[in-house]
């Protein structure tokens, strides 16, 4: 949800290194970062804010995994990915290696998944070199019950 | 030999006179300087008597050898002046019977003033610096007197208290020097005292501390209501005992010229004790209607004279200007050469 | 003064004269003794000691001279009673208060001449013995204590480290008091002189002062420092010699410095009565020889009692020297502590030799 | 009687005899006092109140306790009730108050057992901090505070949990060491 971005952030690690000159804190190790109903549990994520606010998110895990609500219906978005970006100032999370994401009952798998939190888009794409496949699995919205 | 026996025991009593007025001399001047010594706390005042006793046994051997001569000169000079003398020359004794009631006297008081001279003395000045040391570190409990300054006996410690009042001062100033940092305290009360297990305190009240390295502005300042510090029992360094306390025997062993020259000075003191009592018989000549007190200032003269000339002897052989092994020798066999001579000009004076 | 006292002058002032010499002798001879530990420190030769001690000659003999009168008084008084000269005088009409008067004219001379030796001559002496002795080994003035010379002026505790000869001072550290015991500044200055009344310059200074409620330490090193104190170099020298032997003017000056700094002053105090009193020890040594030495030529004891005689003098005189300590230590009034033996020992003289004119 | 004649030799080793037996026993004097057990405190102090100035001359650091006593062995000072504020030109400014301190090595290294409070004021970059913690050890010359028990950091919006942290003035970091819970609110602009 859109609201997340205004919501306190809790982070729970086993070990965090906060370097207030660049405003960054690196935690490692059974880090679990909720924000709202955003929630991102990695092995590593460096947490930077902006003077504006804006947080910027990086991380990696074996996989990161990634939860949050949908704005208006309680449909959830779940994701993994080996290491992910998110830049709080466009809203676009990068997902990358073994990303998948699943919203609903939609399934995409790709190399490299670019969500933008802003319009709940995502974009596939794959690494040319690696011959990645794109898998996408669309599954129809079922009509909301009369 | 009712002539020996009376001779040797009016020497003697006359000996013992001298020998107490002598001492009582030295004692007099030796408490004068304790005294000053104890009143500024260079000394325990505890140990002012025991430092005399110190000061006695090193001037001793000097007091008997100038107690011999005195007495002899004494005794015979009294014989010539009541004309026993004169007598005793009609009934056949000459200037040389003399000798042997002389020397039965002065040997044994020789022996004595040898074993004074090489062994006690040296041993009281070497005992006598120690014991001064630590009855001065036992003694800083009862150093602080008000409105004078006193410094512990390591130098590390002034202490200054403006006023006394029921025991503890007012106005306390203490400086302590550790190491290069100087400490300066100064406090409203403060004063000194032993804890139960003999450890000593110096405690202050309301009071402020500077600490720093002198000419840097690195200082520590502590204000507090009350402190106390445990003075350290001034353990100062052991001074290395002066060549006149080394013992007899590291001077015979040593080949440093200042040893050769104590321990020839050493010996001195017996020979010439000896030589002068001799020396006193012609030198006691008095011709009762001559000059009145003459031949007494000559005797004086010559002892002093004497005595000076080993002192200078001495200093010439720590200086190495006279051979280590030459020694006092010429200057003993000379005093002898002079004393036989008297012996002869008295006795052919008194043979015309 | 008649005949008959100039000859009684004459006759004692041989003896006193003849023992003087001898104590000195032995005195000069002791200081000798001590001197020759020190040779070859920093170049001190035999002759430099020779002149040293020469020149406390004076302080001995002030030392001395008492018991110098007593040994010479009896000396000299039983001479003149064994060649029964002193009957004669005294048959020729000459009263005991008489004798006593003469008497008390020598006593008094040599008390005149003690005051001398003490006021100038001695101290004179011992400092020109101090400075040829200083300028031989080349080593510094330091008072009584090894951390130098210690004064409190006013606001002010001073510590001089060394005084050279020519009266500059080297290691001056100064203690700055404000108000409510706090130090406000240490002033330390390499070597300092004195320039005028109640100001000396210090040399390569250094200034540490103490900003209030510990704002700060603010170090300032001024080439030269203009140091305001009423310490005068006299007062230094004062504080060199043991109070003993210090010139009555010096010791009033002092003591008088020392009032104003609330310091204790008896060590001082008592120095200046001794001193007062030490002539009219003379007077008495001389009064007490008299009961000593009037005998008969042939008793037995003659010996004896010279010998008594001069152990009381002694005693006199190592009573003198105790009761000063003592009175130092106790705090007792100075005038008193230092009459009491001298009046004592009058006393008894007076009493013994009623007692023999009455017999 | 022995004859007179040997009456001065015996008088005079009598005296001597006696004197130097009496000197012997009066020199005698047991050793100095009783030896300074190093582990006795050698200083002890009330209402304390320590400033040390640095070499410029500034109040580098104040340090106050109600009761302080001094160990020469080590070189250990303890204080009751301590408070620390340590103004160094580089670093901002540290306070530190505790139950106990146990300072070594002339203050270089102060250790504070029990609870502690530790408030580090902010500065250009960076907020103030405050961490409420046990046991915590600071290094003042080198801006430096670490513990190895649970804490509560405060930073600006931050709040932190952990068991065990260093904070280092000087770098501007601060590392949480296990156990880390972490919440701080997003700065809002709009």
């Amino acid at each position: 949800e859109k609201a997340d971005r205004e919501k306190q952030i809790n982070i729970v690690a086993a070990n965090c290194v906060m370097n207030q000159k660049t405003q960054a804190s690196v935690c490692t190790k059974d880090v679990v970062l909720t924000q709202g109903t955003l929630s991102i549990r990695a092995d590593k994520l460096t947490v930077r804010q902006d003077e504006a606010g804006n947080q910027y998110v990086a991380g990696n895990g074996g996989p990161v995994r990634f939860r949050q609500k949908m704005d208006g219906g309680n449909d959830w978005v779940d994701a993994e990915a080996q290491r992910f970006d998110y830049d709080g100032r466009t809203g676009i999370l990068k997902l990358i290696d073994k990303a998948w994401v699943k919203r609903g009952e939609d399934q995409i798998h790709s190399d490299l998944i670019t969500y933008d939190l802003n319009n709940e888009a995502y974009q596939a794409q794959s690494k040319p070199e690696s011959g990645g496949r794109v898998n996408i699995v669309i599954t129809p919205k079922k009509a909301p019950a009369p | 030999m009712l002539f020996r026996k009376s001779l040797i025991q009016e020497m003697s009593w006359v000996a013992l006179g001298a020998f107490f007025v002598l001492l009582m001399l030295i004692m007099t001047t030796q408490i004068v300087r304790l005294l000053g010594q104890a009143a500024i706390g260079a000394l325990a005042s505890s140990a002012v008597w025991a430092m005399m006793g110190f000061a006695a046994v090193r001037y001793l051997p000097i007091l008997l050898s100038l107690m011999l001569f005195f007495s002899i000169l004494a005794v015979l000079t009294r014989l010539w002046k009541d004309h026993e003398m004169v007598i005793w020359f009609v009934s056949g004794r000459s200037i040389h019977n003399f000798i042997r009631p002389v020397l039965e006297f002065t040997l044994p008081v020789v022996i004595l003033i040898a074993l004074l001279s090489l062994v006690l003395s040296p041993w009281a000045l070497e005992k006598g610096q120690e014991y001064k040391e630590k009855s001065l570190s036992r003694q800083e409990v009862t150093q602080v007197a008000p409105g004078v300054f006193r410094e512990s006996p390591a130098a590390d410690r002034v202490y200054f208290v403006e006023n006394f009042s029921g025991g503890n001062g007012n106005n306390v100033f203490v400086q302590v020097r550790r190491d290069d940092k100087l400490t300066v305290i100064l406090a409203e009360k403060g004063g000194l005292y032993l804890d139960s297990d003999g450890s000593r305190w110096l405690w202050l009240a309301k009071g402020k501390s500077y600490e720093g390295l002198p000419g840097t502005a690195s200082y520590e300042m502590l204000e507090f209501e009350n402190a106390r510090l445990r003075i350290e029992a001034g353990e100062n360094p052991r001074s290395s005992p002066s060549t006149q306390a080394t013992s007899t025997m590291a001077l015979w062993n040593s080949s440093l010229p200042e040893h050769k020259a104590e321990l020839a000075w050493r010996l001195a003191i017996p020979i010439s004790a000896l030589i002068l009592s001799l020396a006193a018989i012609p030198l006691a000549f008095f011709n009762p209607r001559g000059g009145r007190a003459s031949n007494l200032l000559v005797a004086v003269f010559s002892y002093f004279f004497y005595y000076n000339c080993i002192n200078i002897a001495q200093a010439w052989l720590s200086d190495g200007k006279v051979p280590a092994m030459l020694g006092m020798w010429p200057l003993h066999a000379a005093a002898l050469l002079i004393t036989l001579g008297l012996f002869a000009w008295r006795s052919k004076l008194r043979g015309h | 003064m008649s005949l008959l006292s100039r000859y009684l002058m004459r006759e004692l002032s041989l003896f006193i004269l003849f023992a003087l010499i001898g104590l000195l002798g032995l005195y000069t001879f002791f200081d000798l003794i001590a001197e020759l530990t020190d040779l070859g420190v920093g170049g001190y030769r035999l002759s430099d000691a020779l002149i040293y001690v020469a020149l406390r000659a004076p302080a001995n003999a002030y030392e001395l001279l008492p018991i110098a009168v007593l040994i010479g008084g009896i000396f000299g008084l039983s001479h003149l009673s064994g060649s029964s000269e002193l009957t004669v005088i005294r048959a020729s009409g000459v009263s005991l208060k008489r004798l006593l008067l003469w008497l008390c004219l020598i006593g008094a001379f040599y008390g005149v001449i003690t005051l001398l030796l003490g006021e100038y001559i001695a101290p004179a002496g011992k400092r020109m013995a101090n400075q040829h002795r200083l300028a031989a080994t080349q080593s510094m003035l330091v008072g009584d204590f090894r951390s130098g010379v210690w004064i409190k002026d006013g606001k002010q505790i001073v510590n001089i480290g060394e005084m050279l000869p020519d009266l500059t001072v080297v290691n001056a550290r100064i203690y700055e008091f404000g108000k409510t015991l706090t130090l406000d500044r240490v002033i330390e200055g390499h070597n300092g002189r004195f320039q005028s009344k109640g100001n000396w310059t210090l040399q390569k200074a250094t200034i540490t002062q103490f900003l209030p409620e510990h704002a700060g330490v603010v170090l300032t090193k001024p080439a030269v420092f203009n140091w305001q104190t009423s310490i005068s170099p006299a007062m230094l020298a004062v504080l060199l010699v043991e109070p003993a032997q210090m010139s009555a003017t010096s010791l009033l000056s002092y003591i008088d410095h020392l009032k104003r700094n609330k310091q204790k002053t008896s060590r001082y105090e008592l120095a200046l009565w001794g001193k007062l009193f030490y002539p009219l020890a003379c007077l008495s040594m001389v009064l007490i020889a008299l009961p000593f030495a009037q005998t008969q030529k042939r008793s037995s004891n003659a010996g004896v009692r010279v010998f008594i005689g001069i152990a009381c003098g002694l005693v006199f005189h190592f009573a003198n020297q105790i009761v000063v300590y003592l009175g130092d230590l106790y705090n007792w009034p100075p005038p008193i502590v230092v009459a009491i033996p001298t009046l004592l020992f009058l006393s008894a003289a007076g009493l013994m030799l009623w007692r023999q004119e009455r017999r | 009687m022995p004859g007179t004649t040997r009456l001065l030799p015996l008088a005079l080793v009598v005296l001597l005899g006696s004197l130097t037996w009496l000197l012997d026993r009066a020199a005698s004097l047991p050793g100095s006092a009783v030896a300074i057990n190093a582990n006795q405190p050698d200083m002890l102090v009330d209402k304390a109140t320590a400033v040390r100035f640095g070499e410029d001359g500034r109040p580098l650091s104040l340090l106050t306790a109600t009761h302080v006593s001094h160990l020469p062995a080590g070189d250990i000072t303890w204080l009751e009730n301590p408070h620390l504020r340590y103004t160094a030109p580089d670093q901002p400014r540290l306070e530190v108050t505790g139950e106990r301190a146990k300072s070594i090595k002339q203050g270089s290294e102060v250790w504070f057992p029990g609870v502690v409070k530790m408030v580090r004021s902010a500065s250009a970059t960076q907020a103030e901090l405050t961490i409420n913690g046990r046991d915590m050890r600071v290094l003042p010359q080198e801006g430096l505070a670490s513990s190895e028990a649970p804490a509560i950091a405060v930073m600006g919006t931050y709040v932190i949990e952990s068991v065990g942290f260093i904070a280092d003035s000087k770098a501007e970091t601060l590392e949480l060491k296990s156990k880390v819970r972490m919440s701080y609110e997003p700065i809002r602009t709009r």
